[in-house]
């Protein structure tokens, strides 16, 4: 009778999973073509510029009077000469296959017919995203791994302790408040002075940003135990330790995997954000030197591999949840 | 058993610092039995932090900030000067109607702050120039970011530039030479010391370290000479050691051009008479300058002395 | 080294004291609760200062809390520049802007699925993007004022908040729903009477979210571009300067404006959502 | 029930309901023939998830049927909704917490766009209805399970419609307290005249309060009995003592015992 | 009850408890007084909040009475706790969801430090005893929520307590899947020869399963009659239409009554 009720219900879901891929597609083609559209206003000036240079007429003929205009009158005065506007070498909105001729020439063709490609010499290219994107992995890895676990073991603390309860937890909002990213370049600096240097500093920051939604959803987790749950334990006269190992941290695994699918996706904002100030390589080295040479593709190559990255890792740990969950017997 | 020496840069890796690199790749350091690691700078990691902290032994430091830490209690001595004459200027837009220094007044222009900002505002007292961007003939001064796009994009009429990088990507952008009009500081009389090498003041007591640091100075300055001698091959050293790989193979043979041109003519000692120069323009800063007495023991001659013989 | 062994000292006596509150019988009151964390945050502070000093931590590396007290007194007016080109203007108006714009298309994904199933994915692809590497790039588009700042600020809050907003649409029971068919309830209605006031506590929490992130997105744009004003200009150019009081200074104003922003959205918060079960003891 | 004098409120002609879901359909209904005369109280009574909701469901049109035929008032069962033909009460009382009693009782009028003044004169005749007058300016959660279900009730009889729908309205709530929401709602069902489709679990509820017990089996929902009671309009809670209420009961019990078996 | 001649198990004696919330004290309860005698079936009924949960609480020592005194076998109530005297049902069967079924009932063993092979027979000889046995390795979600609370009572008994407290057990299950357990419950008490304290909302199956029915009047909660059921302990279902059984029915409903209308 009821078994059949309790079954039927988490196998219900309302689309199938595949059903989601069309409209996705649609928006995504949505958005190139307004991309592609809002590059020519975008890059207008510079396109006038180099038009003006080149000897061909533009309206008006001085870029000073030029720089008071808006884009779209500029647009609209100078019909046949935006030819430009989807190659230029330094746009303000590089076109989509710009991007994504850069991602390909900075990862594939690196690698394959690049001087230190893996190809010629055996191991990954300094010049390739793909070096960097593991450099940066390395670090959000190690952050991640301090973060949760500092999380974690701050989040028992203050479970099992109303002090820390009362004392850490405000704290602990207070420090996000506190804008890390302005703070990094002192906190590598620092962890130099002791003899700290490559790649933990980054993963201090990276852990720093991960810690805090680990403990808010492990505190959460670990007192998701019904009072009931409790109860039952004290008619046992379990030990807390007990309590802890086969009640509270069980309990708090779902919590646990949501926690760790924003912590992951902070750790490798905090990696990248650690790698901006010291140029050793990562994503983070490579957004800030495409930004110090003008090469807008290749910060936004770096940006969203970095997206993809974060869309894989918080792939991962889903599917580590959902693997999990099932062994527990608590998959939804 | 070789001595072990940090050395913190300015700057991330490029051809402004071939000469360490150079000494690296070419083995002079370890032939002065000096075991050398050179850490890159970048945005906001400031030299002198590290140094206070320990991180490193020995800094590349722009002069005015050095005198600006000691000042702060952070007692840094110049132990070397590879860099002979500044490279620093001001870039402007010709079509703007700039053409001396006091067409500024009421422009926007693109300044480097982060300890960068001082000969600016020397030289903007000079020429009697207020910074607040409010009252009449004062300029608006923005904190320009890391690239040269202000410039470009004309968000700026005029931006800061260094001889051998910045400028060189503007020319790169298409812009040709005689659209822009330049101010180097050097010509502007307020050229201040660049790239100079600094330690800390207590440790010059130790004759083990000064030891060490003659030796130190004495491989660089060897790197430094070859770098002048081989620009397209120290740059490609620096390519090298470049861990971003974002440095491109032109730019950085173009900047180890400009680079050579800075450096010519020092063999790493330190011209008290510039250094005399660096200083008035500091403490002539008017009402807010950088420095507010003459430093004393600011440079020593003691270790490029011991190099060189 | 006394001062070390002081430090230490003087962390027990405040866990001491602390432990006497949290145990004692004016544990529940609001000034226990009020108390503690204070006195935890002075303990802190007070060791911060005892140790710097006690293991002659260079200033120019972490000043002592009495140094950065001092620096933070003498340069009120400057601060409070730096606060109004920071916090309201850039963040305040990003912020605004952002959590607007964010439930507004919240309401069009909620009414129109296919928008829904299209939209959200890839939101979710955009909230990853490091603002990092995207405060360049709108600093290059907006220029160097606060409307940059602001526009990063839009970016960062956005995502979160139509998320959050879209989550709260949706968490209403079948029955709640079912009820509003019953009486043949027309899609405004359901959304005035039903959804809007259930995703309430969603948007709050949303809300609150994104108050920290408009703040970090503010400062951080800074970086890449400011007038010579605010409070990522005044970290950033102090420690060029060495002027670490100043740095800390700026950090404090920054943690004060954020946690009080945070606050102001709680307590707003609990008057909206006095209902809801979170807010009921 | 079939053939009965009055007039059928509510005509169900071998109605069928299949669920499609994951694990392949689910047969809720099958082949449901009943109809309900003008002013009966009919109560639906079966094994969980024999389809007693969703019969009531697909009356309210929350559900479609996917075969046979069902009117109310003569119309389509969403012609029916479209025109608020029905009150529903579910079994969680279901009160929006953000809205206090009044409020609540209040937001179908003003959804139907009842004036202002019959709003506040609605809301205190059913509050009055219910007693609960002293609790109009109240929120939900100050109030006990049993005030929240008569407040839902309240909210369902607001805008008077003909037809009561409750799911297992009483379900959640403690024996004596449903005993007098029982009393309650006869003597309102009395008052009103309307016609009530009850769902419940219990027996002795059912045989209480209705004029028919509509027997359901195990899934796929069938109707296996219909039993009109015999017992008089005016039935005080001793009643349930009586030898007649106790035969009631037990045909009821056997139906149901019957059903599993099966 | 007092006075009875088998010796008490659980005696309480004029106890008070009484919370202290920001709304001020509340009189969960007051004076009571009673005895449970060694292998009895006691039954507590009473209005929602009358304070029936919170004296299985006290008996169980998850509270602490105020006033008065309790011994469990001759300790304190708390000294009877670290002595696992008892095992407690809760109203929902609180299985975790990342156990088995059997891995659930092994969870009080092995808090309680039996070794392996104790554990694993112990959990087959329980498991039986509530008819379970092809249900060890499955998860609690893959049970009916019957055979999820036949299994909460199985864990509850893996530890041989003397005393079973059950609070509610069957409170959420539907009629007849609560008549099959009542029949079994009373099989396995039968056989154990426990001591069981069993709160219910319901008067039929109070008067079903008890040697001794408990009836409370609401705030502050106080005992107001105890009636010892003369019904032979041998109960097939059908015994609740026998004139006895609805007679002591009644009377339970009279004293329920009494307690409301004070
Ligand atoms: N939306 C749905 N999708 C799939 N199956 C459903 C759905 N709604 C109900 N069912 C199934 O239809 C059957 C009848 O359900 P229904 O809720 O009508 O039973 P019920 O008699 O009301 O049970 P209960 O007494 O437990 O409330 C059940 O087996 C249930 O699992
Ligand atoms: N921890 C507590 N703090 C304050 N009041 C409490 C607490 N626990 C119970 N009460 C109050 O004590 C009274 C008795 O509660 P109790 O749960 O024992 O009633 P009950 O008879 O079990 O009710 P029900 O039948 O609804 O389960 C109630 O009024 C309840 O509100
Ligand atoms: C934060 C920060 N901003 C600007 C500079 C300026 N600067 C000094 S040397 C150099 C390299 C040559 O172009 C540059 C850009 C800096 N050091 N740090
Ligand atoms: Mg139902
Ligand atoms: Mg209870």
């Amino acid at each position: 009778m009821t078994d059949a009720t309790v079954a039927t219900q988490g196998a219900m879901r309302r689309w199938p999973r595949w059903l989601s891929l069309p409209p996705v597609l649609a928006m995504v083609l949505a958005l190139i073509a307004i991309w592609y559209v809002a590059a020519v206003p975008m890059n207008v000036h510079e396109v006038l510029t180099r038009a003006e240079r080149a000897g061909i007429a533009v309206s008006p003929d001085s870029a000073v009077l030029r720089r008071d205009m808006s884009a779209l009158a500029l647009v609209a005065r100078n019909p046949g000469t935006l030819g430009e506007s989807w190659s230029l070498d330094r746009p303000r909105l590089p076109a989509p296959h710009q991007v994504l001729v850069e991602l390909y020439d900075s990862t594939i063709v690196e690698e394959v017919t690049g001087r230190r490609g893996i190809v010629r010499t055996g191991s990954l290219s300094n010049r390739s995203l793909v070096y960097h994107g593991w450099v940066t992995l390395n670090a959000t890895f190690v952050g991640f791994l301090i973060g949760t676990a500092l999380g974690v073991v701050l989040a028992v603390g203050i479970v099992h302790s109303r002090v820390m309860d009362l004392s850490v937890m405000p704290w602990a909002i207070v420090s996000q408040t506190i804008p890390i990213v302005a703070l990094a370049p002192m906190i590598i600096v620092v962890l130099y002075s002791i003899g700290i240097q490559g790649l933990l500093p980054k993963a201090v920051i990276s852990a720093y940003l991960s810690f805090f939604p680990v403990v808010v959803g492990m505190v959460k987790g670990l007192r998701s135990p019904g009072a009931m749950q409790m109860d039952l334990m004290r008619t046992y006269n379990a030990p807390a330790s007990t309590v802890l190992w086969k009640l509270r941290l069980p309990a708090s695994v779902p919590y646990l995997f949501a926690s760790l699918k924003i912590g992951i996706a902070a750790s490798l904002v905090g990696a990248i954000v650690g790698e901006l100030p010291v140029q050793q390589g990562g994503l983070g080295a490579r957004m800030l030197a495409g930004s110090y040479y003008g090469q807008t593709a290749q910060i936004w190559a770096a940006l969203i591999l970095a997206a993809a990255l974060a869309a894989l890792l918080v792939w991962a740990v889903g599917w580590l949840e959902r693997r999990t969950l099932a062994r527990m017997g608590m998959a939804a | 058993q070789d001595d072990e020496v940090t050395l913190q840069l300015k700057w991330v890796t490029q051809a402004q610092f071939a000469g360490y690199y150079v000494a690296l790749e070419n083995g002079y350091y370890e032939d002065a039995g000096l075991d050398v690691t050179i850490l890159p700078g970048g945005p906001d990691i400031a030299p002198t932090q590290v140094i206070a902290g320990g991180g490193a032994d020995v800094v590349v430091e722009w002069m005015p900030a050095a005198l600006a830490a000691r000042e702060n209690g952070l007692p840094l001595v110049n132990i070397a000067q590879p860099f002979a004459s500044s490279g620093m200027m001001l870039t402007c837009w010709g079509d703007v109607g700039i053409e001396e220094p006091a067409d500024l007044a009421n422009r926007t222009l693109g300044v480097w702050f982060f300890g960068n900002e001082y000969p600016f505002l020397s030289w903007m007292s000079q020429l009697g120039i207020e910074t607040d961007g409010a009252s009449e003939g004062s300029v608006e001064v923005l904190k320009q970011g890391f690239n040269v796009d202000p410039l470009l994009q004309r968000q700026a009429d005029c931006i800061s530039t260094m001889t051998y990088n910045e400028y060189g990507q503007v020319i790169d952008a298409g812009v040709s030479p005689e659209e822009l009009v330049t101010f180097k500081y050097e010509d502007q009389g307020v050229a201040t010391l660049e790239d100079g090498l600094y330690v800390l003041e207590e440790n010059l007591e130790d004759p083990a370290f000064v030891d060490k640091m003659a030796r130190f100075v004495a491989a660089s300055m060897k790197g430094w000479k070859w770098a002048e001698e081989n620009p397209e091959e120290a740059a490609m050293i620096v390519l090298d050691y470049d861990e971003t790989g974002a440095q491109s193979e032109h730019h950085q043979i173009r900047m180890m051009g400009e680079i050579a041109k800075l450096t010519a003519g020092s063999d790493g000692t330190l011209d008290p008479e510039a250094y005399q120069r660096t200083v008035e323009t500091l403490l002539g800063g008017g009402s807010d300058p950088v420095i507010a007495q003459e430093p004393e023991g600011a440079w020593t001659h003691v270790i490029t002395d011991q190099a060189l013989n | 080294m006394s001062y070390v062994v002081f430090a230490f000292v003087l962390w027990a006596i405040g866990f001491a004291i602390n432990l006497q509150l949290a145990g004692g019988p004016a544990q529940r009151s609001a000034a226990a609760r009020l108390a503690i964390p204070l006195i935890f945050g002075a303990t802190l502070l007070a060791m911060w200062e005892l140790l710097v000093r006690g293991l002659e931590v260079p200033t120019v590396i972490l000043p002592p809390p009495s140094q950065i007290g001092a620096t933070f007194a003498a340069n009120t007016s400057i601060l409070w520049g730096d606060f109004v080109q920071t916090i309201l203007k850039g963040a305040l108006s990003g912020y605004l802007m952002g959590c607007a714009a964010a439930v507004l298309v919240a309401l069009l994904v909620d009414r129109y699925d296919y928008l829904r199933r299209g939209l959200l994915p890839l939101g979710n692809f955009m909230a990853a993007l490091p603002i990092v590497g995207t405060a360049p790039i709108l600093v290059m588009w907006f220029g160097f004022g606060w409307q940059s700042k602001a526009a990063v600020v839009v970016l960062m809050v956005f995502f979160p908040m139509l998320v959050n907003t879209v989550a709260g649409l949706s968490d209403t029971s079948a029955m709640q729903r079912d009820l509003m068919r019953t009486y043949a309830a027309s899609w405004p209605q359901t959304l005035l009477k039903l959804r809007l006031p259930a995703a309430l506590p969603f948007i709050f929490n949303g809300l609150k979210i994104c108050s920290t992130l408009a703040l970090i997105g503010a400062i951080v744009a800074e970086f890449f571009g400011s007038p010579t004003q605010g409070l990522g200009f005044r970290i950033s150019t102090s420690i060029g300067q060495l002027n670490l009081g100043m740095v800390w200074s700026a950090i404090v104003v920054s943690a004060l404006a954020g946690t009080a922003f945070y606050g102001l959205v709680a307590l707003l918060e609990r008057r909206a959502t006095f209902w809801h079960a979170s807010q009921r003891k | 029930m079939a053939q009965a004098p009055e007039p059928a409120v509510i005509r169900a002609d071998h109605l069928d309901l299949t669920f499609q879901t994951d694990d392949g359909p689910v047969h809720a209904l099958r082949d449901v023939t009943l109809d309900i005369p003008n002013g009966a109280f009919v109560s639906f009574i079966g094994p969980s998830g024999c389809g007693k909701t969703t019969l009531l469901r697909c009356i309210a049109a929350l559900e479609t049927p996917t075969g046979g035929s069902l009117t109310v008032n003569g119309m389509t069962a969403d012609e029916a909704r479209r025109a608020r033909a029905y009150g529903y009460v579910f079994q969680a009382a279901g009160l929006y917490p953000w809205r206090t009693i009044g409020g609540n009782i209040r937001l179908p009028l003003e959804i139907m766009g009842f004036s202002k003044a019959e709003q506040r004169e609605r809301v205190a005749r059913v509050l009055d209805l219910v007693e609960l007058s002293q609790f109009e300016k109240k929120f939900p959660w100050q109030l006990s399970g049993g005030m929240q279900q008569r407040a839902s009730i309240a909210r369902a009889l607001a805008f008077d419609a003909d037809i009561l729908l409750m799911d297992e309205p009483f379900g959640a709530l403690d024996e004596i307290v449903r005993d007098r929401l029982n009393e309650e709602l006869l003597r309102l069902w009395d008052k009103t005249n309307k016609t009530i489709a009850f769902v419940t679990h219990s027996i002795p509820e059912a045989v209480y309060l209705s004029t028919h017990i509509v027997v359901m089996s195990p899934r796929p929902g069938r109707i296996t009995d219909v039993i009109e009671s015999p017992l008089p309009k005016e039935r005080p809670l001793d009643i349930r003592d009586t030898p007649q209420f106790i035969e009631i009961a037990h045909r009821v019990r056997e139906g149901l015992r019957a059903g599993y078996e099966e």
